[in-house]
């Protein structure tokens, strides 16, 4: 696909500990193009955060991509070290993060840190780049965006602060967000202006988003398609409106019964028995074998098929009878 | 997220610290296993001192003044004695004053860093707890306490108690004034780090739960306070022995330190800097030697700790 | 933020008064005056018209008293030993202490920072270890022993620098300096260093454990994801984050320095107001004692206010919280 | 003229070569004041002697001879002293010296307010008989009255009336830093506790033997510091030399060690008078120290002969008496004195029912005499290895005489150096029976008393004969020595250190004579 901005193929992230390597990312293959976003789900520990920090290279160690490639824009970019990689950053991939109260340094001034973002990526004066300043954040919706320029963030509130989070990632024009939780320190109130903002925004620009989240409101609001990441591993990828309706994997199916929003009209709740495993403790073959009614020898020696044009990772995908 | 499951009745105490990321961590770094074998060697043989040490510089009645200054493993001129690590002025075994020396250091500065923490864990637990005029007189204190530089309130601490002791007991009671003047100096850090641990736990809901139930929480609070500073407190207290240790050799040098009769590492050091111009070299190097390695071990096992309990910077 | 300053200025006076109370109250245990101001030949009835004189033998608490009524007006009385006023004697020694202290702070806070953001920024690099190690070596002797050895290796074996003193000073107005002769600057070295080393040290860690804090922190990895380059993150964000708590304690320490300038004057002999402070016990001069520490007192409390207002500046939290009146 | 002038251009020429003759040295504690009355210390008055004259001085072999006073003589049968005075001197500031100065110093020093009068109690009048005559009358014949005020020092009684120093002051006055004497040096620069600067008194009445321009004195306390001043040539003269330091000084190519004798001889004190003991686990009914067998088993356990090898380095003298063999009136003739014997000691002990010893508390200052420390641990030691077990208590001299005289001990260490250079001061202050009318034994702490002694004393005083006065002293060290009030151990040495080009003279009495330094 020629406007395909980012494409991982079998990316594996290792951390070695004392007690083994552990997998937090394992095989992951997806592709996101421009304008679209592709939404990541997952419950925490399930490896969507590190896939998000493996592409944009800031994997602390001694995690590290062992495996797998990244292409962004038709250049790979996996194996890009220091200086290269830096250049990359903010000028080619923007990132939000998940709380904007922490994300900002407190003790300098918005218009300080937005203006030594774009001075660091792109060609301006020191003048355009003030002017630019005020504009994106006029952009992202602060209110009076030009005397707010020399606030410092412990002026804004949440989801103000959220709001020029937004505006520093896209300051640089990047093709691609990693918005990493972005709405999930926030009010519930504020969450909806934020996902819109940023659909808005991208959808504009032409912006690819992967958009990183364990709510599946959030990606049914927002999301084009979407992945679900279990164990390190993507269990199932497609439209989000096939995924939510129709799940194929039983992990996804469980997922999506336990999700008050899916659930609409269901009596209770469901629960998925028993816990996702500790990362160094991930059981042979399909990693939620354990956990599966529908398990069965297969599952339990043989790793999930690969997801290439498929939608699941699982050997026996659900009908979508048995779905509903 | 939650542990894996375990069967208690096979997990014995010694496996889950030998499994332990502290222990492997431990494991994989010389620096700590180096300075513990250090420390352990250096307590070892200042607690079996008087099994060790060939004489007991402490009983005036064994020391002969002819066998002062015999240098390291040369006979003295007159008496025909040979000394491992020669003699001091006294004729006393700098090898065997060491070991008694370093035990005095070690029992005062131990002794003044459990002083430090007892106070310290004390008050920061009242401050938090209680907190209003009782939190602002305490913690108002320990600012001062921390402006006013510990080599000052150690002194003072000392002038004072001298004044205030019986002359009967004046002998013995230095090394008692040294202690409560380390420890009064240092008590400030433990309060600090119990009280802001007193302040998170004293939120939390368990808390109001056994007030609800009217049981006093402060016995409760303990149990729960007590290991989350555990690994704080340890690492101040590591890091305050050092500092004492060296603490008391500086008082030492201003005079008001351990008796020469019974030395101390320090008074050692104090006596011996007296020779470092007349080639009488090691009645200096080697307990200064000493308290290096001692303090120094302390301090990289300090160093250690601090790394190792604090997750986050690993 | 006035109001607050006011607060503080309360709190310190009554952190003075503690603190002349106590050092009031350490001095009669200190010794007696009278010995060391009559000679061999005195009498019983000598001693007692000396103390009678120099009003030894009031009550503590009038003694107390007076000494508050008298150092209210900043007259603190006249030296035993030097038959001079003794807010004179501090002013004409209070150069040489002040140059040192602030020579060795410098030293402290430059290197200290230095070495400390070196270390926290190659973590687990050879250098940065070994710098690690090798500075607590520094904190491992006790501060005499390291002057007397440089002492020993830099005058009497190599000769290359004074042993002892201030070397030669000029007058300017009231001010006695030592930093324009050549003698003076190179009798300021080995001093400053034994006095520096170890505040050095604790700068040095502190340093590196804050900064080590603040490069973990979301913003920090924020600044990174925008690109930023690495100078710009390790001294725009790092540093000045890491600088808040830092502030705290290098004001502390540098009152510590004026504090361990006891030990470093008394071996190199440096005509400080420590050296004058030991000298004034060893002769029992209640005075300059009383006065000694009343000094340090204020200096504290000064140190103390600097470092709350240099907040404002840094914090901009601080600066709304504060004057906002929250 | 022209000569002179041409000379002066000279030097004026080769004024680096003025540099050589500027000398610095340092002692240990600073002179605490200027004020020559005001305190009767070794620091002060030797120091000042470089400043102030007295009438008489003391030369480089502690003789008495000429200074602002020509020649002396007795009055009638003893009645008083003639001085006949010097003429043409002149103090620093120009004023000229008079009969008048020598009055108003006799006021200024025999008063109240000062510390030296002591000197003058058994003065009865000055009388001024002229310009250059002063007859100064005494209570009783007075036969070392020229010896005893070699420190007594003129001031300018003019000066010190516009300067308002007409009596020194404890609080301070002008005098206590200012300076205006006959001496060869006058000080132009005092900073008290940092330096003190002295230049040559231009219109000194004497021949300068010095090559001194500049001079400057600076107190070091820390005697490693002022060692390592001397080894690395900051400073030209240091006093004292850590004796344990000397053997390696005088190896050394640029320093030498000058060694003598002092006038200070140190001992052992007891509580003569005490009921008990205070410091001792047992013994607390009895004093064993009243019993002499008792004091002279100390002195037979004390083994002198080593503490001078190895504490004192060889460089400190025994003694067996109260002054040393330099000072006049010593006594020649004493015997029979306790040589360290344990065995003795263990049987004196025994003797006195004390067979298992005792424990008790041994006082010592921690930095008032050369290694006074260590010495008294080293006593410790010795004694405990007869059964003497002494629990030592060191402390700094500011604590140790209100101890002592709070009689907090149950044997000190004492050192005493007679002022007068006569052996019958350490009698009037350390053997005689405590009198405060009669200014006698105020620092024999434990109250040591014998009839024949206090009768003795006031002979010794006044007898004119010396060969019956020195049979009084030879009778009194005698009984001090049987009765073992105190035991004497050694005579404190003297050493300095200097540069290998100083020259200089060393005087017991420890006092540092500048007019005799010579920088070559």
């Amino acid at each position: 696909m020629s406007d395909t901005v980012l494409s991982i193929r079998e990316l594996s992230v290792e951390i070695p500990t004392h007690t083994g390597i552990v997998k937090p990312v394992d095989g992951v293959s997806y592709d996101i193009c421009a304008g679209e976003i592709l939404g990541i789900v997952g419950e925490s520990g399930a490896g969507k955060s590190m896939a998000g920090n493996a592409v944009i290279g800031l994997l602390s160690p001694p995690a590290h991509i062992a495996a797998g490639e990244i292409w962004l824009n038709g250049s790979r970019i996996d194996a890009l070290e220091g200086e290269d990689m830096r250049r990359l950053r903010g000028k080619q991939i923007g990132m939000v993060f998940q709380d904007p109260l922490t994300s900002l340094n407190p003790l300098l001034s918005i218009g300080d840190q937005l203006t030594e973002t774009m001075l660091t990526h792109l060609d301006i004066s020191r003048g355009e780049a003030d002017r630019r300043a005020i504009a994106a954040l006029e952009e992202v919706g602060i209110p009076g965006a030009a005397e707010r320029i020399d606030s410092y963030p412990h002026e804004f509130s949440g989801g103000m602060r959220q709001r020029v989070v937004i505006a520093l990632a896209l300051c640089a024009e990047p093709s691609l967000i990693i918005a990493d939780e972005p709405t999930t320190a926030l009010d519930v109130s504020v969450q909806a202006q934020i996902i819109a903002l940023l659909k808005r925004l991208c959808r504009d620009r032409g912006t690819a988003v992967m958009l990183i989240t364990h709510d599946m409101g959030v990606i049914a609001e927002a999301a084009d398609r979407v992945g679900v990441m279990y164990a390190g591993r993507l269990v199932e990828l497609g439209a989000v409106r096939d995924v939510l309706t129709a799940p194929q994997h039983p992990y996804t199916h469980g997922l999506m019964a336990s999700t008050p929003l899916a659930s609409q009209g269901k009596a209770r709740l469901h629960q998925i028995e028993g816990a996702m495993p500790r990362l160094n403790k991930v059981p042979e073959g399909c990693p939620f074998h354990p956990r599966c009614a529908y398990a069965r020898d297969k599952c339990r020696v043989a790793p999930g098929p690969k997801i290439a044009d498929g939608r699941t990772a699982c050997w026996f995908p659900l009908v979508a009878e048995k779905a509903s | 997220m939650t542990d894996m499951p375990l069967k208690p009745a096979q997990q014995s105490r010694l496996r889950i610290f030998l499994d332990s990321d502290i222990f492997y961590m431990f494991k994989k770094s010389p620096v700590a296993i180096l300075s513990t074998i250090v420390v352990a060697i250096l307590v070892l043989s200042a607690v079996f001192a008087p099994l060790i040490a060939p004489t007991n510089p402490f009983d005036p009645a064994s020391l002969n003044l002819m066998n002062g200054f015999t240098g390291p493993m040369t006979p003295n001129a007159f008496t025909g004695d040979s000394f491992l690590l020669g003699t001091d002025d006294q004729g006393r075994d700098v090898f065997s004053t060491i070991l008694y020396g370093m035990r005095v250091s070690l029992f005062v500065g131990v002794a003044a860093v459990l002083f430090a923490m007892v106070l310290g864990i004390t008050l920061g637990l009242i401050s938090g707890y209680v907190g209003g005029w009782t939190e602002t007189i305490i913690m108002r204190t320990a600012d001062v306490q921390l402006t006013f530089p510990s080599i000052l309130v150690a002194m003072l601490i000392f002038g004072v108690a001298k004044g205030f002791t019986p002359v009967e007991y004046r002998d013995q009671m230095a090394i008692w004034v040294l202690i409560l003047a380390i420890g009064l100096s240092d008590w400030v850090q433990f309060a600090r780090v119990v009280r802001g641990a007193t302040l998170v736990e004293k939120r939390k809901e368990y808390v109001e739960a056994a007030r609800l139930i009217g049981r006093t929480p402060f016995a409760i609070m303990l149990r729960h306070i007590l290991p989350n500073v555990l690994s704080p407190v340890l690492v101040i207290a590591t890091i305050s022995l050092a500092l004492a240790i060296i603490a008391e050799a500086t008082l030492s040098f201003l005079g008001v330190g351990a008796p020469a009769t019974q030395p101390s590492l320090g008074t050692l050091i104090r006596i011996g800097q007296g020779f470092l111009f007349s080639g009488e070299w090691w009645i200096l190097l080697f307990p200064a030697v000493t308290l290096l390695v001692l303090a120094l071990s302390v301090n990289l096992l300090g160093d250690w700790l601090r790394d190792a309990l604090n997750p986050r910077l690993r | 933020m006035l109001a607050y300053i006011i607060r503080r200025i309360v709190q310190s006076a009554l952190v003075l008064l503690v603190v002349g109370l106590t050092a009031f109250s350490m001095f009669r245990f200190v010794g007696d005056p009278i010995d060391n101001m009559l000679g061999q030949e005195r009498t019983a009835a000598d001693i007692e018209r000396l103390r009678e004189q120099l009003g030894l033998d009031q009550s503590f608490p009038v003694q107390y008293f007076k000494f508050l009524q008298e150092a209210a007006q900043g007259n603190f009385g006249m030296s035993y030993r030097q038959g001079r006023p003794v807010a004179e004697i501090l002013m004409e020694r209070a150069p040489a202490t002040l140059e040192l202290a602030a020579v060795s702070g410098a030293l402290a806070i430059i290197f200290g920072i230095a070495f400390g953001v070196f270390t926290a920024i190659r973590r687990n690099g050879f250098l940065a270890n070994f710098i690690m190690s090798a500075s607590l070596v520094g904190v491992s002797l006790p501060t005499f022993l390291i002057g007397i050895l440089l002492i020993y290796i830099f005058s009497v074996e190599l000769g290359w620098l004074p042993s002892f003193g201030r070397g030669d000073t000029v007058q300017i107005g009231g001010w006695s300096t030592g930093l324009l002769t050549a003698t003076g600057l190179k009798a300021l070295i080995l001093p400053s260093i034994t006095l520096g080393l170890y505040q050095m040290t604790l700068i040095m860690r502190l340093v590196r454990s804050e900064m080590l804090e603040v490069l973990r922190q979301d913003y920090i990895r924020f600044a990174r994801a925008r690109g930023l380059h690495d100078r710009a993150i390790n001294f725009r964000h790092a540093l000045k984050n890491t600088m808040v708590p830092v502030i705290t304690v290098i004001g502390l320490q540098l009152g510590a320095i004026i504090a361990f300038a006891i030990i470093t004057e008394t071996v190199f002999q440096w005509p400080g107001v420590g050296l004058l402070f030991i000298n004034a016990v060893q002769f029992v001069d209640i005075p300059v004692m009383a006065a000694y520490l009343m000094l340090i007192s204020v200096m504290f409390v000064g140190i103390n206010l600097i470092v709350d207002i240099l907040y404002f500046f840094i914090d901009p939290r601080l600066r709304v919280d504060r004057a906002g009146g929250h | 003229m022209l000569r002179k002038l041409s000379y002066a251009a000279l030097i004026a020429a080769f004024a680096p070569a003025a540099y050589a003759e500027e000398f610095t040295w340092a002692v240990t504690t600073d002179p605490q004041t200027m004020d020559p009355h005001a305190v009767n210390s070794a620091p002060v008055l030797g120091f000042l002697n470089n400043v102030y004259e007295g009438l008489v001085r003391r030369g480089q072999d502690m003789a008495i001879e000429p200074a602002l006073a020509t020649s002396w003589e007795l009055i009638g049968a003893g009645e008083g002293w003639r001085f006949n005075l010097r003429e043409g001197v002149t103090f620093q500031d120009g004023a000229a010296f008079t009969a008048q100065d020598v009055l108003f110093s006799y006021e200024r020093a025999a008063s109240e307010e000062a510390d030296t009068s002591s000197w003058f109690s058994p003065v009865s009048e000055v009388v001024v008989v002229d310009d250059f005559t002063v007859d100064i009358m005494t209570t009783s014949p007075n036969p070392i009255f020229p010896d005893s005020i070699a420190n007594w020092m003129i001031m300018d009684s003019g000066w010190a009336e516009a300067n308002d120093a007409v009596r020194p002051n404890p609080d301070g006055n002008y005098a206590t830093l200012n300076t205006n004497g006959t001496g060869a040096f006058s000080i132009t620069n005092r900073e008290p506790g940092l330096r003190t600067v002295l230049e040559p008194h231009a219109d000194w009445w004497g021949e300068a033997a010095h090559n001194i321009t500049r001079a400057e004195l600076t107190p070091i306390q820390n005697p490693a510091t002022a060692l390592a001043a001397l080894l690395s040539g900051d400073v030209d003269f240091i006093n004292p030399v850590p004796v344990q330091d000397v053997a390696r000084l005088k190896n050394h190519a640029n320093v030498k060690v000058i060694q003598g004798i002092e006038a200070r001889v140190i001992m052992l004190g007891f509580p003569h008078e005490a009921e008990a003991l205070k410091y001792s686990a047992e013994t607390t009914q009895a004093n064993p120290f009243a019993d002499p067998r008792v004091r002279r088993a100390v002195a037979h356990a004390i083994n002198v002969p080593a503490i001078l090898q190895t504490t004192m380095r060889g460089t400190a003298e025994a003694v067996n008496q109260l002054v040393s063999p330099a000072m006049r009136g010593y006594s020649d003739t004493l015997g029979g004195e306790a040589v360290f014997d344990q065995a003795a000691a263990r049987g004196l002990l025994a003797e006195a029912g004390y067979a298992d010893g005792f424990s008790f508390g041994l006082k010592c200052p921690n930095d008032r005499y050369l290694n006074d420390e260590a010495v008294c641990q080293a006593i410790t030691a010795m004694l405990a290895q007869v059964g003497m077990r002494a629990t030592l208590d060191a402390m700094p001299v500011q604590n140790y005489w209100p101890e002592l005289r709070a009689d907090n001990y149950d044997m000190y260490l004492l050192g005493w150096s007679p002022g007068t250079f006569d052996a019958e001061h350490p009698i009037r202050f350390l053997a005689s029976t405590p009198n405060e009318e009669k200014r006698l034994g105020s620092w024999n702490f434990g109250g040591y008393s014998n009839a024949r002694v206090d009768e003795l004393l006031p002979i010794i005083q006044s007898e004119v004969d010396d060969l019956k006065r020195q049979a009084m002293l030879d009778e009194v060290a005698q009984i001090l020595q049987d009765e073992t009030a105190y035991v004497p151990l050694y005579v404190q040495p003297l050493v300095w250190g200097a540069r290998a080009n100083i020259d200089l003279v060393q005087r017991p009495d420890n006092f540092f004579i500048l007019r005799w330094v010579t920088v070559n």
